[in-house]
């Protein structure tokens, strides 16, 4: 897991994950802790250690309810929920890699072809 | 040497010895960074602080003021900074009604327990005065440096 | 002609890595009226000292400026050394370059910049400081200890032992405390009411000491040696002098239904009563919020059958004042209610329980005599979970950010204890880390894991579910086996956090002594001076202090009355001579300063004047009690014509470092 | 009124009452009525005058007069029974040396106003039904009275006397005044606006102390400003800063003491509305701290020697309006 992505990580999901002290009553609390490969203090532990990779493959990302009973429970106000919901999004948004680049543009570009269309795509296809 | 043009505010701070002098000390002992713009001067409690003081400060070149007492109520001599309270926003207030920046001058209570706060204070203090640039309204010509 | 000396201190690494030390002793030496400016590893050392007071006779120094750590640290080592020498200790300056200057900065040219500029200000001041004396004044020999639990009783039977008056003032009907509730104590298991009732006989005997029961303090005024304090003594309707405490208007009071506050409400007691079989004093008491005759005049009962006639429901609250010369805090702690935890259900199921409540649970006085029952239904609990952490090491609003301290042991204990007596009961303990340093504290909690079996899991519980069969399910997390439990559980017990007594805050506002911000009182020191505040003659004896367990407590109980011996056996003690004073010629007599005085030590009086004119004039002008003055200086600004002035930070010196700084 | 109270002088001076009696007399020019005392009855009836230019508050003078032999006699206007109950405050006058006597407050006439007009070589000012006939030397000139009206005058605030031995004429009441409108207005101002102004209004200064040696409130037996060991004495305002320093720190060693008689921005040479510090002081301690009138009493805590335990914090001054 490259540098960038955990900063990424910790940028989006606002969370100092070192405020952890592992008492793991996240889990404890968790609806969906069985479902999980990955359990709500493991994804808190990793992040911290920039073990990302696993997480981001992980089904488990898919399996968090976003219920925020940990973040209601958390005695220290790390808020895991937002962390699983920040590597959510990491997975998220690399998928596909279907983002256009500035120079495939030129070519695709017709007199005809209204801005408002441009802009359009462009959203869509970095989606 | 690298040569700084940033304006370097000069910052008087009064401190009373029982709570924010020992606060300053605690951030001290804990590390905690401020700007070294900020000099303090002991006291043995805000009560003791003159408007004369005050204006003296900037007089000779003070771009900002502030005062940090015991929290209202834990004063070591009971009642001290309760006038230091009426006595600093009085003045505070006068100075602000001769159109004298209001954000040059400050009243903050700082406990003996609170070194982080005292520190927090003095970065968000020396960025307002950083800010409003050189005090240009009350000083003496006489006074000014160069 | 000002000779002034300058001693910069390395102090170490401490000031030299971050302030060129050598570049400050040398920008000093060229203030006016300095003759020599040094540097030197470490000044407060014996050396260090030597070279202060060698350089004092040499030059014949008239002051001496200290650049080194805060004056609160090492102020009074260089004003002895100086005195010790002949210079007066009040023509020392310190320029504190290490905690306000050296620790704060990174950059060495800033941070040496300002170490000039301090040392400049220090300089700038010490030119204009006069030779002060310090005066004497009395010492009241009599201590006032505020709390009467284990702390507070141990420190008055200490200070009762040097032959000291003491007295002990106790909000509640009987002192003892929270170790009165308590069963066992940890790591020995003896019995706590055994080991703490005969010292409450003691306090009850000792002929030094008196018990002030169901009182608070209402009023301090004065300063260290010379206290006065009005002790209020709560209207308790039964006069203390008559009652026996035989305890028949307990027995025969028919308003049986009031929640028993020493039984942490597990059982009910009568409105008048006595909290309990050891009460000291074991005098009788009526609670006017459940008494039918103090609340609709008809009942009368415990009045007809008191044989001594004790029973006055016509007392109110007496106010005594009293002197004292040292007052000790020992206001200890109570365990935070955890109803805000809405997850460990303990609001909605009796079965879950604090650990206070199951000391009462297990204690023979209990309500159920000793046998351990579920409060729900009274029937033995198979499995029962504790929970450790609840309210500490918290970063919310509901909790305490801080360690208690002393659950994890006493859990280990209550495991062990129940593992004992019911070694068919399986008892888990959810712990995120156990903490037991402490003299055989260790193998106590090994003892209960290896000899008695009990579950300790690394992990927290997530959700206590009370179900409709009357059990309990405990969901938790085992990180270690990385599962999440499901426990079948009949108890829970929640081993709360602790936090200080309600009653601290106002009473340190009444001392003028600092807080944290949890609460605690804070020592003068956290390392040197940890039984003082920082409020001379005011002594902190117990959890008041900080967390502590029973050893803890007495100990620094202990301490607190040797502080406090210490103060008593002067006659007088040595008085801050930095006290304000007023120049007669320039009194108005407007009595400003009067009206802002905390300790009333101005007084006016009528003088004659000289005039210019060679008449004479009479004026009213004020003059201030050294003895009585604290020096605060919220007369030197009240005071509209600059008469007053305060020694040690008169007008001109401040000014003169405010113009330093600014230059 | 001038004559009846030459006459109850005259009485109290025969039985014995009193020995001497402040008043006022004229100066070097008719219009220039300046306070005096006086020993007899002759004296009364040849110099004695209280009129419509009678301006001057004279309970400064008592703080000396009253430490004298005897008892004196003096006229209070109500605006002057404010500063005279202030210093019974502060045992500044002995109360049982002077006999007091209310007379009816204003609206008095200023000649400053008058001389705007253009009108020069003053010899007398009669007001006839409110019309004022001025005989100068050039020849007789009229304009409307409330046109010269003293600007201590248009906001009086009271004309009710609070201390007095006897009275002559009706007893009034507090006023509701108008006098914080101005301070109301420059509050409103921006600060660049407002600095400005007292730029424009204090380096008018010429340090000439007459709004000290006038005030009622600054009776200090020595002066900060003139003791050299204060740090901060000086005789002349060399610089902007020391004309602005002068007069806060005057403005704050008198609030919660000054009764707003506005004698300070009478006597100033050059018409530096001062009044105006003391009575931002007055407008921020009725409004933080409650209303207060300074000399409404004599035993009340002054403002800024009292407290309580939820005033507000300094940070109002920084929350407030227009920066």
């Amino acid at each position: 897991m490259n540098k960038f992505d955990l900063e990424w990580i910790n940028l989006t999901s606002g969370v100092n994950v070192r405020k952890c002290m592992r008492c793991g009553k996240c889990s404890a609390t968790c609806p969906s802790y069985d479902e999980m490969e990955y359990h709500p203090h493991q994804f808190v532990y990793m992040v911290e250690k920039g073990n990302i990779e696993p997480l981001l493959g992980s089904d488990s990302l898919y399996k968090c309810l976003t219920c925020f009973a940990c973040v209601e429970r958390c005695p220290r106000g790390v808020e895991p929920a937002k962390v699983v919901e920040a590597v959510r999004l990491a997975a998220v948004r690399k998928q596909g890699g279907n983002h256009l680049t500035p120079d495939q543009i030129p070519a695709m570009l017709d007199d005809d072809l209204p801005q408002q269309a441009i802009v359009t795509a462009f959203r869509k296809y970095t989606k | 040497m690298q040569v700084n043009n940033d304006f370097q505010p000069v910052i008087v701070a009064f401190c009373c010895n029982w709570c924010s002098y020992a606060g300053a000390d605690l951030s001290g002992t804990n590390r905690l960074n401020y700007p070294a713009n900020v000099k303090i001067i002991r006291v043995p409690c805000s009560c003791r602080v003159n408007p004369m003081f005050i204006l003296r400060a900037f007089q000779k070149g003070a771009d900002g003021v502030i005062i940090c007492g015991c929290h209202p109520g834990d004063c070591h001599y009971t009642s001290g900074n309760y006038y230091t309270r009426r006595r600093i926003t009085l003045l505070y207030s006068m100075l602000d009604f001769l159109g004298i920046e209001r954000n040059r001058t400050r009243l903050e209570w700082v406990s003996a327990a609170e070194g982080a706060k005292f520190a927090a204070v003095m970065n968000s203090f020396v960025d307002e005065v950083k800010k409003l640039g050189p005090n240009r309204r009350l000083e003496d010509l006489r006074c000014r440096k160069q | 002609m000002q000779r002034i000396g300058v001693f910069v201190c390395h102090c170490g690494t401490n000031i030299a890595a971050t302030v060129d030390v050598k570049a400050v002793a040398e920008a000093l030496s060229h203030e006016p009226g300095v003759v020599i400016s040094q540097d030197y590893q470490y000044m407060c050392s014996e050396s260090g000292q030597d070279l202060v007071k060698n350089a004092i006779k040499e030059h014949k120094l008239t002051g001496v400026v200290v650049c080194s750590c805060s004056p609160r640290m090492h102020e009074n080592t260089f004003r002895k050394a100086a005195a010790s020498v002949g210079l007066n200790p009040y023509l020392v300056e310190i320029a504190n370059i290490r905690e306000q200057c050296s620790w704060i900065h990174k950059d060495i040219a800033s941070a040496t910049d300002k170490a000039v500029i301090l040392g400049k200000a220090a300089v700038a001041k010490v030119h204009l400081n006069a030779p002060l004396t310090a005066g004497e004044s009395p010492v009241v020999k009599r201590a006032l200890v505020i709390g009467g639990g284990i702390a507070g009783i141990q420190t008055a039977l200490d200070i009762a032992e040097a032959g000291f008056d003491v007295d002990i003032v106790e909000k509640e009907p009987t002192i003892g405390g929270k170790m009165a509730q308590i069963d066992k104590t940890f790591p020995t298991l003896d019995c706590a009411a055994c080991i703490l009732t005969p010292k409450m006989v003691e306090a009850a005997q000792n002929e030094h000491i008196t018990i002030h029961s169901f009182s608070e303090v209402s009023d301090v005024k004065g300063f260290v040696g010379n206290f006065t304090v009005t002790i209020k003594k709560k209207a308790r309707y039964v006069d203390e002098t008559k009652c026996t405490g035989c305890g028949l208007c307990t027995e025969k009071c028919p308003m049986k239904k009031v929640p028993n506050e020493f039984n942490m409400g597990l059982d009910n007691r009568t409105a008048v009563y006595i909290p309990f079989a050891q009460a000291v004093p074991k005098v009788a008491t009526i609670d006017p919020n459940y008494c039918m005759m103090l609340k609709n005049g008809k009942c009368g009962i415990c009045s007809k059958v008191c044989s001594v006639g004790a029973i006055d429901y016509k007392q109110t609250d007496r106010f005594i004042e009293q002197k004292y010369g040292a007052i000790v805090v020992a206001t200890g702690f109570n365990p935070i209610k955890p109803d805000k935890y809405n997850e460990f259900a303990y609001s909605i199921c009796p079965d879950v329980v604090t650990s206070l409540e199951l000391e009462r649970l297990m204690n023979a006085a209990g309500p159920n005599g000793g046998t351990l029952l579920r409060p729900s239904d009274k029937t033995h609990p198979h499995t029962i979970v504790f929970v450790q952490c609840v309210g500490s090491r918290c970063d919310d609003e509901k909790g305490k950010p801080y360690c208690s301290k002393i659950c994890c042991m006493y859990t280990a204990k209550h495991a062990m204890l129940i593992r004992e007596k019911y070694p068919d009961t399986e008892v888990y303990v959810f712990y995120i880390d156990v903490r037991t340093p402490g003299k055989n504290f260790d193998e106590f909690y090994r003892r209960a894991v290896e000899q008695y079996g009990v579950h300790y899991i690394k992990g927290m519980v997530g959700k206590v579910m009370p179900r409709s069969d009357g059990k309990i399910d405990v969901q938790a997390s085992d990180l270690l086996s990385n599962e999440q439990l499901h426990i079948n559980a009949d108890m829970v017990v929640l081993a709360t956090a602790i936090e200080p007594d309600k009653t601290a805050r106002p009473l340190a506002t009444m001392l003028t002594t600092q807080m944290d911000t949890n609460d605690f009182f804070t020592e003068a020191h956290p390392k040197l001076r940890p039984v003082e505040s920082a409020t001379a003659g005011i002594i902190l004896s117990g959890a008041c202090q900080g967390p502590k367990d029973i050893p803890e407590t007495v100990a620094q109980a202990s301490a607190a009355a040797a502080k406090a011996i210490g103060l008593l056996v002067k006659n007088s003690i040595t008085c801050n001579p930095c006290v304000a004073h007023s120049d007669e010629l320039m009194c108005n007599g407007c009595s400003s300063c009067e009206k802002v005085c905390p300790y009333g030590a101005i007084t006016y009086q009528d003088k004659e004047f000289r005039m210019p004119d060679r008449t004479t004039a009479v004026r009213r002008v004020a003059s201030v009690n050294p003895a009585v003055c604290q020096g605060c200086g919220a007369c030197t600004v009240a005071c509209p014509s600059g008469a007053m002035d305060l020694n040690g930070f008169s007008n001109s010196q401040i000014m003169a470092e405010v113009d330093a700084i600014c230059k | 009124m001038q004559e009846a109270m030459i006459k109850r002088a005259k009485e109290l001076l025969a039985d014995g009452t009193v020995n001497r009696v402040m008043g006022w007399k004229k100066g070097e020019f008719a219009y220039d009525i300046t306070p005096a005392v006086f020993d007899t009855a002759e004296e009364l009836e040849q110099d004695f005058v209280c009129d419509d230019l009678t301006q001057a508050n004279v309970s400064k003078y008592l703080i000396k007069e009253s430490r004298k032999e005897g008892r004196i006699l003096a006229f209070l206007k109500p605006c002057d029974t404010y500063s005279f109950n202030q210093l019974i405050k502060e045992h500044r006058i002995i109360r049982e040396n002077v006999y007091v006597i209310g007379i009816p407050g204003g609206p008095k006439i200023d000649v400053e106003k008058i001389k705007a007009k253009g009108i020069t070589g003053i010899l007398s000012v009669k007001n006839e039904d409110y019309t004022l006939k001025i005989e100068t030397i050039y020849g007789t000139e009229t304009m409307p009275f409330y046109e010269a009206i003293s600007g201590k005058c248009e906001s009086c605030k009271s004309k009710k006397h609070v201390v007095y031995d006897e009275l002559m004429g009706e007893e009034g009441d507090v006023l509701d005044s108008n006098r914080f409108d101005m301070v109301e207005k420059l509050e409103n101002m921006t600060a660049q606006e407002r600095y400005d102004f007292w730029r424009g209004e204090l380096s008018k200064c010429i340090r000439c102390n007459a709004c000290r040696n006038v005030c009622p409130a600054c009776t200090c037996e020595s002066c900060v400003f003139d003791n050299p060991a204060s740090g901060i004495s000086q005789k002349a305002a060399a610089d902007s800063f020391e004309e602005n320093m002068f007069h806060i720190i005057r403005a704050f060693h008198v609030a919660g003491r000054c009764t707003d008689c506005g004698e300070c921005s009478r006597v100033c040479p050059q018409n530096i509305p001062l009044h105006l510090l003391n009575r931002k002081f007055i407008k921020d301690i009725n409004s933080l701290y409650g209303e207060y009138q300074a000399g409404a009493d004599t035993t009340s805590r002054a403002p800024l020697t009292d407290y309580k335990a939820d005033d507000c914090e300094p940070s109002v001054v920084h929350e407030r309006g227009a920066e």
